[in-house]
């Protein structure tokens, strides 16, 4: 640094981060950098495609043990933070991991491991030249950075970089109805991203200030009219991410397209980036705003009267609706995946209604749903897969006879489908057990009869998915309990990459399930660093903050 | 008048005449008739802004707006070739140009 | 040969970034046999001007004409009956040179220059079609490129 | 699009546009320019090569595939950010070392200058890319 | 509080959930004589239960908790506790007992059915969530459990997968139980706020404050919701009987021994949490009540013998929820007796139904009679047990009945109408117990599908054993009473409950109430068939019944759920779109219109040429929208584009110019590019409804977002990030184009990400023009290899269909 | 005097340059057909952004500058008439008929058959 | 509550263009046909582009560049850091505008349409109904 510099650092508060970076600190970066450059390094050797699936291993394998070092780090000593070229936040970006953001990447890495894994045994997805591997580290590396970035506007580049990188993946296969289910998702969800793009742009000119911990230290005193406008926006961008209704055509539109094993990776991780981004921006970043008056509907002259709306309320309504709806969906459809898609969204309403109660208890139970969610979709779309391998069909009127065929299926999926409709011990109980007492204990009863209502309606749907499938011999029509002509053994490719990868997944879901203490853990540290957002901003420690 | 004050005058003056003469080539451009004529206007634009961004270069002294001047020169042939491709690969004239049966006849 | 071109594209390198220096002729020079050898397969084997001289009166008449031309042009679209001052047409003009790069100067400065406009070379690059703005006779506007333009790029190419 | 005019600018104006984005990449940290635009300029000096040599000249005067070529500019600019751990210093910090050449010029060397060139890279391989294969997927070019 | 210090029951609890997977494992290997092996389970249990009689009824309790989920989540530790007194002892034992008997009887009732693993292991499965529901303490432990019975009953029921019937009546039972339990859950939760405990064990020591809190109605509601479900209460009844589509030994098991007491066991369990109220002692013996009589109505309308005694079964879970709901010392020990000696009786008669089956082929009383000669064991149990049922003294039934009829000892608006009740349903139960064992088993012989003759070992003894105790039990019944009865009655109702059962007794009044249902009961069992006749002919005048109904809710549900789904996933995306755009006209709309618009802004300075290109960005957009082809529309497309790049350069902001210029030249000649491989029709074929919509939801929603950008715009900006970066960048960042030191330094992060998209953008573009698929392949996973078809897609563009070619 | 008489010539040069330019626009406006449009486009427009381009290099007073301007102009005159000659010939093989008015054409219109 | 004033700067006017641009951009979202939609997406990211520009407010003439010999800029400057963000954001708009783009190029030669109304392979126009089976 030269006199000039140091002249001119004189005249300033402070610019720089004073003390060394310890190594350890790097923890917090390594989940976004190491599948990001794994990626441009599998790419700079495209044309080798042998040691490709090996070295994304390897990678996918590293990011898991920093994320799981990561999530280490939070639970000894709270949120890890870095700031990015030692510029001082609010100046620099940072990226702060709390043990929400932690969590969910760690749950995320897990995903991805597995889906690597079953992928194996889907030969098209292996051929490298086309970039599969990449495209699911270059996901993962948007997914972590999306949960761990400090910063709204560099939250938007992450969510960017997870979206296309998923438009690559629903097209791999390049079949006719992927380009169709593509085009929707595809269009809607940029529209999607731009909305959130305004709404960044926005909050920026309102607060002059992108730093996640330095907005919740101003947002509260900020002008509530443009405040109001602005959490809306935030809400439709988002709610659009995390397929929440009315504005989540696009999954049940695209989920079933592509292979099974993109289904599941995605199933596992979109909409959950969607859900993560509305607690830590709704929930954590404009509280205030969103619990403020958001509207007021005012009575006509004859009988005045007013009635203050606020945000929370509207994304109440939205959560009971995708609650209802979607499980309708699961039961109306005869595709298979498409049922599925969805049940994921029946669970985002969930975890909406988690949000829409803003207490700790309801993040807490949308924070553990969501890690739920990550698994358990992910589970019943790969075991979604081989189901259509081996009845060699995608419609649940032309599966039957998969119960006396083949003993694993139907154990894996049973137990997934339990855990999704969220029958004890399954995994999915305990998220809707903590909702339903947030949402009681917090007098809001309509949510907590909503969520209940959910789970019936799923379990209706479940058990029709299961007796069609599994139950009955036959297809639908043709005399059901004639056996199903077109069944076929799965081969040892699809046994020992794709029963296997699914057994371990289902087995650490019912495991977690019996034992729900870590993610209990996880939850509600979770929830308590975004109510109580003060060791998250004292972490990050901008430069103002009192 | 002094130099800088004439100079000051010469910026409005191009000002006003490179701002009139983008609106010409915009219309050029919406009036068509054929698309050939509106890929010209499009060209035209393209050139019309060297100009325009070279007075901004003189009114605010920040030479630096040269560069983009000459980049877009270099770009905006780019999209003439492609244009002019698209014509001659699709025999496609849009409306008008008084070639309608012909461009009918090129179409392979 | 390479090596003129590679000194031209130095040349050029330092002209663009506005600095002498020897490390900047250094850099230019690298960046452009990079650029060369980018396109390597293209360039044609022709002389590059190898009479700078005669290239550049080349030029000095080139921008002599494009001025004249652009103010025959102006004159034309302000003058209050167009349909009158104008005479279209388009001519074939048997081409004397013969490289390409002589046939691209050929082309390109007709097209700059009062009046005429390239509009195609024929496949076996004997005739070059030009569109003229006022053709009075088609033999005077054929003499007249062919005494222009195409003697001096005849002359510089030698 | 094979007319002889065409095809015999073609290269040389590549060459320029090429030797001209370089230009703009490394001035960008000064004035406008940068690892974007230059590469953007370059992917465009190729294209117009492409459209007048045609896909086949050009992958063959690449040698590599131009997204190998991205991947190496996002490697570059990851591993610009990762250099700052040698230095105790947080991911992507500017680091500068300062060489003075005989001539007495000053050259200075910096992460951010290297994570330029791997935008640089990036928007080059990626454009190119997408030229080269558009430009590929259709038969019979004019 | 005495307590038991041996925690040996918590394995008791969970020990058939670890031999549940072996079951298939050891079915492999031995067969149907697994169901001897695995019977040792249940059995060891019963047998490690009998040491804890003693101890617990001289009121020893017994407490086990395992941590389970960390404290500071609820700031309410939950835990994996469980908790023995005289009441659960008492189910425990049934459980195990009864189940000893039906695993070894499975062994031979499926002999040599290919699934027979998997039935044992979801039979040990239930067995273990029975035990684990009964012994639960935390009441989050007892509902994993409770819906654990439901998830492996569903798996029971449906055992017989490739019927109909049986996966509907899967279905309907995990419907039935599993949505009351989820009100259940509810009530559960309330009650846990309420008490500030999940421990049962520690609600029990405050009871009777549950009955003043404000939410006692809707916690009572909400907990008879899951009772009722599960104890097939009328109006949920009607699962009972089909949930008899499951193998015999299930429904002897889950439909007469065990699950469907479970709602009984939680009312008893509760009885001292939310009972004693006037809505108790109302709502419970009016359902009960009103069961008591459907059920065993509705069973004397059948001739089959499992649907007779699901029928039957159903009538006593109403008498047992009526005694509940009458709540006092004497009810509950009524409960207890009727509850053992229905287990007992009803375990034994199901288990020779289905012997019956197995040996003859058939279930219908009217096709079998005189199998006594061929089967005199299962003769002897069914006689026995048929005896209990019937209330003959001295079995355990008839101290049942006696203790149900003793209520009128002190009588009260609730004793009498509940004893006239259980009198009437007492007869009519009778009728069915005699059904049973005189009608099969006596009377001429009949040919039937197959020759009959007596079932083997696994399958006789256990009804012989069950008969015998049916019977027996009367002889011991002080024991009884002391060991079993009033440890019960005890945990229920918190105090000491004396022991007045004598084997030898006399009670007049008793007596003829007995004599009076036994009166009853043969003069309807001598008109039965004549009854039967008039009951189906009246269930043809009136066909309509809950059952019936559940099919249409069904499928009701099913049909609106299919026109809901296609109503909003229509596969229209211009539709979704105006959805997300109604939703942005709303979101910034909404709350501007409701708080007041800013004031609208006066007409600010602005030089000519700015004029200028605004009016040239305004006619650049115009034409974009009329432009009648769809590459006038592009070329159009450029004219903004530009005017956005020059607006940028005109405020001081080269390098966005400096890109906007690139990149909308290259937007256009990529748009181009691909154009060239189109060939679109050119029209805008929207109709002009369609652009009225359209363009009135575009100018509102525009119109959203202008204001909202208006009302952030009337704050002034904090700048104090530029002015950092303007002070810092060539002093510490070394470069003099701030917005450049801002993308490779200060925000470096923000263009790695940047670069990584454009990267990723490459490879998808790349991948989605060099992968096809043929595309034949419009389901996923299948076909994979296909030959490609010789005409290439991509043909098609360039040959267009006559027509389709529009210039 | 000097620096009076710079900013006198830097002006001048910038007027005529948007007049060229102007004239340009009017030209493709007035003028009949897309033939005779492209000499005013290619020849007016060309001078009139040069122009300009050459007054910058006239006012830095910067030989780098300058330089740099000069190049622009280069790279202007090496693709203008490109860009039109692609142009004229695409649309002529497309079928772009020249105006009525035109007398002379030499062009045989079977040649487009095997143009490309 | 904040002190706030109206707008009577040059950003009001701008706002009102990105309003035009805005809706000229959904217009086209909406009109069905994919080519049109994708010029709507230009049109879109123009917009939100220009709106945070604008929001960044409007400062003529003078760029974020400190002259060479300054280490401050001399004058106050339009806002760099809104310049920042709306590159990035122009470069990942133009990322996915390309991937649309090709995408409806291969849409058009798969499906066949170029009107989304005609593209119904994921959800068929006339769905099955679900089976009223258990
Ligand atoms: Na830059
Ligand atoms: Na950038």
């Amino acid at each position: 640094m030269d006199e000039l510099s140091a002249e001119i650092l004189a005249g300033l508060p402070a610019a720089f981060i004073a003390g060394p970076t310890l190594i350890a600190d790097w923890i917090v970066v390594w989940p976004l950098a190491l599948p990001l450059i794994g990626a441009a390094i599998l790419l700079m050797g495209r044309s080798r495609s042998a040691w490709q699936a090996s070295f994304a291993l390897a990678v996918l394998v590293a990011t898991l043990l920093s994320e799981a070092l990561l999530v280490q780090r939070v639970i000894e000593s709270g949120p890890v933070v870095m700031t990015m070229s030692r510029w001082l936040p609010p100046f620099g970006i940072s990226f702060a991991a709390d043990m929400l953001g932690a969590s969910f990447a760690l749950v995320a890495g897990i995903v991805s491991i597995v889906v690597l894994l079953y992928s194996q045994s889907e030969v098209e997805l292996r051929e490298t030249r086309y970039g599969y591997y990449s495209l699911l580290l270059l996901l993962l590396a948007g997914v972590n950075g999306a949960f761990l970035t400090g910063d709204v506007f560099n939250l938007y580049v992450w969510l960017e970089v997870l979206l296309i990188s998923s438009f690559g993946l629903m097209i791999m296969g390049g079949r006719k109805i992927q380009l169709d289910g593509a085009v929707k998702y595809g269009f809607i969800s940029l529209l999607g991203t731009t909305f959130f793009l305004i709404a960044v742009g926005l909050l920026y000119g309102l607060l002059g200030t992108l730093n996640m911990a330095d907005i919740v230290r101003v947002a509260p005193d900020a002008d509530p009219v443009a405040m109001s406008g602005i959490a809306g926006l935030f809400l439709l961008a988002l709610g659009m991410k995390a397929a929440a209704f009315p504005v989540n055509a696009w999954l049940p539109a695209s989920y079933h397209t592509p292979d099974p094993t993109i289904s599941a990776l995605f199933g596992g991780l979109l909409t959950k980036v969607g859900v993560y981004a509305i607690i830590r921006i709704l929930g954590q970043l404009l509280p205030a705003n969103v619990a403020r008056d958001w509207a007021l509907i005012r009575g006509p002259n004859f009988a005045p009267f007013e009635f203050g709306v606020s945000l929370n309320l509207v994304i109440a309504l939205i959560a009971g609706a995708t609650l209802i709806l979607a499980p309708l969906g699961a039961m109306a459809e005869t595709n298979l995946r498409r049922a599925i898609g969805f049940l994921v969204i029946g669970g985002i309403g969930a975890m909406l209604a988690g949000v829409a109660l803003g207490t700790s208890g309801g993040i807490f139970g949308a924070a553990i749903y969501a890690l739920h969610s990550m698994l358990t979709i992910t589970g019943l779309y790969l075991v979604a897969g081989l189901i259509e391998r081996a009845t060699g069909t995608t419609d649940t009127r032309r599966m039957g006879g998969l119960y006396q065929f083949s003993s694993p299926l139907s154990i894996l999926f049973i137990c997934l489908v339990f855990a999704v409709s969220g029958l004890p011990p399954f995994l999915g109980f305990w998220p809707k057990f903590v909702l339903v007492q947030a949402g009681l204990g917090g007098e809001s009863y309509g949510l907590a009869a909503a969520i209940l209502l959910n789970a019936f309606l799923t379990i209706v749907a479940g058990s029709r998915l299961w007796s069609h499938i599994f139950w009955r011999n036959g297809r639908e029509g043709d005399g059901s309990e004639a056996p199903n002509p077109n069944l076929k053994p799965l081969q040892l490719k699809d046994r020992w990459w794709g029963l296997v990868p699914a057994a371990t997944l289902t087995l650490a879901i019912v495991l977690l399930g019996l034992w729900p203490a870590p993610l209990f853990l996880a939850g509600s540290r979770a929830a308590a660093g975004i109510v109580d957002p003060t060791a998250y901003v004292d972490s990050v420690s901008p430069v103002g903050a009192p | 008048m002094s130099g800088a004050g004439f100079l000051d005058f010469a910026i409005y003056a191009a000002l006003a005449l490179l701002t009139l003469t983008l609106i010409l080539a915009t219309i050029r451009i919406a009036r068509g008739p054929s698309l050939p004529d509106r890929i010209l206007g499009l060209d035209m634009l393209v050139s019309i802004s060297i100009g325009y961004i070279a007075v901004i270069a003189i009114k605010t002294g920040f030479m630096l707006y040269l560069d983009i001047a000459i980049s877009l020169g270099l770009v905006g042939f780019l999209a003439t070739v492609a244009f002019a491709r698209f014509v001659l690969r699709r025999g496609d004239l849009g409306s008008g140009g008084g070639a309608r049966e012909k461009g009918e006849e090129a179409t392979r | 040969m390479l090596f003129v071109k590679t000194l031209i594209f130095a040349l050029v390198w330092t002209a663009i970034t506005g600095s002498f220096t020897f490390s900047n002729l250094v850099l230019g020079a690298g960046i452009g046999a990079l650029a060369l050898w980018v396109v390597r397969e293209r360039l044609t084997t022709s002389l590059f001007l190898t009479r700078v001289y005669r290239a550049l009166s080349l030029f000095g008449f080139l921008l002599v004409e494009l001025v004249i031309s652009g103010v025959r042009v102006a004159l034309l679209v302000v003058s209050p009956r167009l349909d009158k001052q104008l005479n279209p047409g388009i001519i074939a003009f048997p081409l004397k040179v013969k490289s390409d790069v002589e046939i691209t100067l050929l082309a390109n400065m007709i097209t700059l220059t009062p009046g005429t406009l390239s509009v195609d070379v024929s496949e076996d690059r004997k005739t070059l079609f030009v569109h003229a703005i006022a053709v009075p006779s088609k033999q005077a506007l054929i003499r007249s490129i062919a005494d222009g333009f195409e003697r001096r790029i005849i002359e510089a190419f030698e | 699009m094979s007319t002889v005019i065409f095809r015999t600018i073609a290269p040389y104006l590549s060459a320029l546009m090429l030797v001209f984005s370089v230009f703009v990449l490394l001035r960008g940290h000064n004035e406008p320019g940068g690892g974007f635009i230059a590469g953007l300029i370059a992917a465009a000096s190729l294209a117009i090569y492409a459209i007048a040599a045609g896909v086949v000249e050009v992958r063959k005067a690449l040698r590599l595939h131009p997204l190998a070529l991205a991947g190496f500019g996002v490697f570059l600019a990851g591993l610009s950010g990762i250099l700052s751990a040698f230095v105790k210093a947080p991911f992507l910090t500017g680091l500068w070392v300062t060489f003075t050449l005989p001539d007495g010029t000053e050259l200075a060397l910096s992460t951010p200058l290297m994570f330029d060139i791997g935008v640089y890279f990036t928007v080059f391989g990626v454009l190119s890319t997408v030229a080269l294969a558009l430009e590929e997927d259709d038969e019979g070019s004019v | 509080m005495q307590s038991v210090t041996d925690f040996s029951f918590l394995l008791v609890a969970l020990a058939p959930f670890f031999a549940a997977p072996l079951a298939p494992w050891i079915t492999r290997f031995a067969g149907h004589h697994a169901g001897w092996v695995l019977a040792i389970v249940p059995a060891s249990i019963f047998v490690t239960l009998i040491g804890f009689i003693e101890p617990i009824s001289l009121g020893g309790r017994a407490r086990i908790g395992l941590p389970w989920i960390p404290g500071d989540a609820l700031n309410t530790n939950i835990e994996f506790s469980f908790y023995l007194d005289g009441l659960s002892l008492v189910f425990a034992l049934l459980i195990s007992g009864i189940g000893t008997f039906i695993i070894a009887y499975s062994g031979g009732y499926l002999k040599g059915h290919p699934h027979q693993g998997r039935f044992f292991a979801f039979m040990l499965a239930f067995m273990g969530s029975m035990m684990g529901l009964v012994l639960a303490d935390s009441i989050v432990t007892l509902f994993v459990f409770w819906e654990l019975t439901s998830i492996t009953s569903f798996l029971l029921i449906g055992f017989d997968h490739h019927r109909q019937a049986a996966r509907r009546g899967a279905i309907q039972a995990l419907i039935i139980t599993g949505g009351g339990g989820l009100a259940l859950l509810a009530g559960l939760v309330i009650l846990a706020f309420e008490n500030q405990t999940w421990s049962v064990a520690e609600m029990l020591t405050r009871a009777g404050t549950m009955q003043e809190s404000p939410h006692y109605l809707a916690m009572l509601l909400l907990v008879l919701a899951g009772a009722f479900t599960k104890s097939a209460q009328v109006p949920f009844h009607f699962w009972l009987p089909n949930a008899m589509e499951a193998p015999t030994p299930v429904s002897a098991y889950l439909h007469s021994a065990t699950m469907v007491k479970a709602g009984v066991y939680l009312l008893l369990r509760m009885n001292p949490v939310l009972g004693d109220t006037v809505q108790w002692q109302t709502i419970l013996p009016a359902f009960g009540g009103l069961t008591l009589l459907t059920g065993a109505i509705l069973a004397l309308r059948q001739t089959d013998m499992k649907q007779m005694l699901a029928y039957t079964t159903v009538g006593t879970l109403g008498m047992l929820v009526m005694l509940i709901g009458v709540g006092s010392e004497a009810a509950i020990a009524a409960a207890i007796l009727v509850l053992v000696a229905h287990a007992f009786y009803k375990g034994a008669l199901f288990l020779i139904a289905g012997t019956i089956d197995r040996e003859t082929g058939t279930y219908d009383i009217t096709q079998v009679s005189g199998l006594f000669a061929r089967m005199p064991v299962s003769g002897i149990a069914a006689i026995l047990a048929a005896i209990s049922m019937a209330g003959i003294p001295v079995s355990l039934g008839y101290f049942a009945k006696e203790e149900v009829y003793s209520l009128l000892a002190d009588p009260g608006w609730r004793e009498v109408p509940v004893v006239i009740v259980a009198l009437v349903g007492n007869a009519l139960m009778l009728v069915v117990g005699l059904a049973i064992a005189m009608k099969v088993f006596f009377g001429a012989q009949t040919q039937t599908p197959k020759a009959p003759h007596e079932g083997p070992l696994s399958m006789i003894s256990g009804s012989l054993i069950l008969g015998v105790a049916s019977f027996g039990a009367g002889f011991v019944i002080h024991d009884f009473g002391r060991l079993f009865v009033v440890p019960s009655v005890t945990a229920v109702r918190d105090l000491l409950a004396g022991n007045h059962l004598e084997t030898w007794h006399f009670a007049p009044l008793l007596l003829a109430l007995s004599v009076v249902t036994w009166a009853l009961g043969a003069l309807a069992f001598w008109f039965l068939d004549d009854i039967r006749t008039q009951l189906r002919r009246l269930a043809g005048i009136w066909s309509w019944g809950p059952d019936h109904g559940f099919d249409q809710a069904m499928f009701g549900l099913i049909r609106s759920a299919g026109w809901i789904t296609r109503m909003l996933h229509h596969g229209r995306l211009e539709i979704y779109f105006v959805l997300i755009f109604v939703a942005l006209a709303l979101v910034t709309l909404g709350p501007l219109l409701a708080q007041g618009l800013p004031p609208m802004p006066g007409i600010p300075y602005l030089t000519f040429y700015e004029w200028g290109i605004m009016v040239i960005a305004l006619m650049g957009l115009f034409a974009v929208v009329v432009g009648r082809t769809r590459l006038v529309a592009i070329v159009s497309l450029g004219v903004q584009g530009f005017a956005v790049a020059v607006i940028f350069i005109l405020f001081g902001a080269p390098d966005l110019g400096f890109t906007q210029f690139m990149v909308e030249t290259l937007t256009v000649v990529i748009l181009t590019l691909v154009m060239t491989r189109l060939r679109l029709e050119h029209r805008d074929t929207r109709i002009f409804e369609d652009v009225v919509r359209d363009g009135a939801l575009a100018i509102i929603a525009g119109a959203g977002v202008t204001v909202l950008l208006f009302a952030v715009l009337r704050n002034p900006l904090d700048t104090r990030l530029s002015e950092f970066f303007t002070e810092t960048s060539v002093a510490l960042a070394h470069g003099h184009n701030i917005v450049n030191v801002i993308l490779v330094d200060y925000r470096a992060l923000d263009t790695l990400g940047e670069i990584t998209v454009v990267m990723t953008a490459g490879i998808a573009i790349l991948a989605l023009i060099r992968l096809r698929a043929g595309g034949q392949r419009t389901g996923a996973g299948l076909a994979k290899r296909a030959p490609a078809p010789k005409k290439r897609a991509g043909r098609a563009i360039r040959t267009p269909a006559p027509g389709s070619a529009g210039a | 005097m000097i620096a009076e008489l710079h900013l006198y010539l830097v002006g001048t040069i910038l007027v005529i340059g948007a007049i060229f330019s102007c004239l340009a626009a009017v030209g493709i406006l007035r003028l009949p057909d897309l033939y005779t449009r492209m000499h005013a486009a290619s020849k007016a427009g060309t001078l009139g952004s040069g122009l300009t381009l050459i007054a910058i290099a006239i006012f830095a007073l910067d030989a780098g500058v300058a330089l740099r301007a000069l190049a622009g102009v280069a790279f202007l005159l090496l693709t203008a008439p490109v860009a039109a000659h692609l142009l004229a010939r695409s649309a002529y093989i497309a079928g772009y008929k020249p105006a009525a008015i035109t007398r002379i054409n030499d062009l045989d219109p079977d040649r487009k058959s095997n143009s490309d | 509550m904040v002190e706030t004033f109206p707008v009577s700067m040059p950003e009001s006017i701008f706002a009102g263009l990105v309003g035009v641009f805005f809706m000229v951009a959904i217009y086209l979202l909406l009109s069905r046909s994919l080519i049109r939609m994708l010029l709507g997406v230009v049109l879109l990211g123009n917009a939100a582009n220009l709106l945070i520009f604008v929001v960044g407010r409007l400062t003529r003439d003078v760029p974020p560049i400190v002259p060479g010999e300054l280490s401050v800029p001399a004058e106050a400057t339009a806002n760099p850091l809104p310049q920042a963000l709306i590159l990035t954001a122009i470069v990942i708009g133009f990322s996915l505008f390309a991937f649309l783009l090709v995408l409806a190029y291969r849409a058009y030669q798969e499906l066949d349409a170029d009107n989304t109304d005609t593209m119904r392979l994921a959800e068929p126009e006339n769905p099955p109904r679900p089976p009223e089976s258990y």
